[in-house]
């Protein structure tokens, strides 16, 4: 089953909350990064996703597979934003659906720190200034 | 020498100026991204990075295969 | 400012975490609990909940107060059902906007964990074979 | 003695067999509960119970104001 989609447009989150709900489901956990208007006091006028979609695609898999296994959930989904994005527009968004909350909100907590940690995705920052650049973090 | 297809992303596409490129390489991927950064400039140093080839994650030391499509992972910056 | 609400209808979340977002908000977490059709092995045929409305909106006011207080975070929404409910209906629904996951998730964690000890709200079960009964589990 | 009203909530006012009562009480809210439950059959003790007057928590051993509206808060379950 496939839990970890990319998205070159914008995309409803309601319709994929529908989807992880059943009559099992006591508690649901979601988490959606946004694009914020500004990172590290730069204002930021706008962003681009980058990413080696096989690669990414196959990892972010990876990643809901594994939150399957360890946590104790019913269902969960990841989709990621890439191409370019206006202030305020969705990233990422996760959903986790389970019998009690405690599952949902650890495995939607794992979800999103692997994928910002692993999937070959790469924000391309445009600033206020003028200036832009690939932001590359230290890897943990 | 095996030839083999590159893939750029981020800021090694920029400093490369294309997407991907064939290149003739021997030894291990080390190696091949050692001779790439000096060819390019890169300013990412190895240690930073991944590498996968035909869309897996490898290790440094695997060898150079002909016909294989290497990709170096600069740090992610998703979410 | 209104934080939290109890609600006698099913109400919108899209419309809700609409209200909790704005350009400075990096991250959002929210969380639902939703009726489940067990408890403890036994099967639920539908529930109510019956709340002591003056003093449950004054504790749930104060549990979002805490949290905004608490957290780095811009904003927060917590809205619980109270009547009727059938199996797969939303019992209660927690939001909350910030800058940064982090806060995001430990607040939203802190509002629902509060929530459930402390605001003066009871759950009426309707069991599948005829029982029926208010909960009143342990006090922490 | 002062003359205040109760309100029971869930298992207390299935037990009570109404949702507010007006009584005539002394003494503090520990003594008006054990008389209440003594009358009424409550199953829960009161150190499972909280206590509110006039829609604000309050102290066990609070004084029964004349006038004033008390509740007893059984163990909460919603969520």
């Amino acid at each position: 089953m496939k839990r970890f989609s990319l998205s070159e447009t914008p995309f409803d989150t309601a319709t994929l909350r529908a989807q992880l709900l059943d009559d099992r489901v006591g508690g649901y956990a979601s988490f959606e990064g946004w694009v914020r208007n500004h990172n590290e006091n730069r204002a930021v006028g706008g962003l681009r996703y980058e990413a080696y979609v096989a690669l990414a695609e196959a990892e972010g898999q990876r990643i809901l597979d594994e939150a399957m296994d360890r946590f104790a959930i019913v269902d969960a989904h990841c989709v990621h934003r890439i191409g370019d994005l206006a202030i305020g527009e969705l990233a990422v968004w996760v959903g986790v659906s389970a019998a009690h909350r405690d599952a949902a909100f650890a495995a939607c907590r794992y979800i999103i720190d692997e994928v910002k940690a692993r999937v070959p995705i790469w924000k391309h920052e445009q600033y206020a200034d003028g200036d832009a650049g690939w932001l590359h973090p230290d890897s943990r | 020498m095996a030839l083999i297809t590159v893939l750029y992303f981020a800021s090694l596409r920029d400093a490369a100026g294309v997407a991907s490129e064939t290149v003739e390489a021997g030894g291990d991927l080390r190696a091949l991204y050692e001779a790439l950064r000096a060819r390019h400039g890169f300013a990412l140093p190895q240690d930073r990075l991944r590498v996968a080839v035909d869309g897996e994650f490898a290790r440094w030391d695997d060898a150079v295969r002909s016909g294989s499509e290497i990709a170096f992972i600069p740090p992610v910056s998703g979410g």
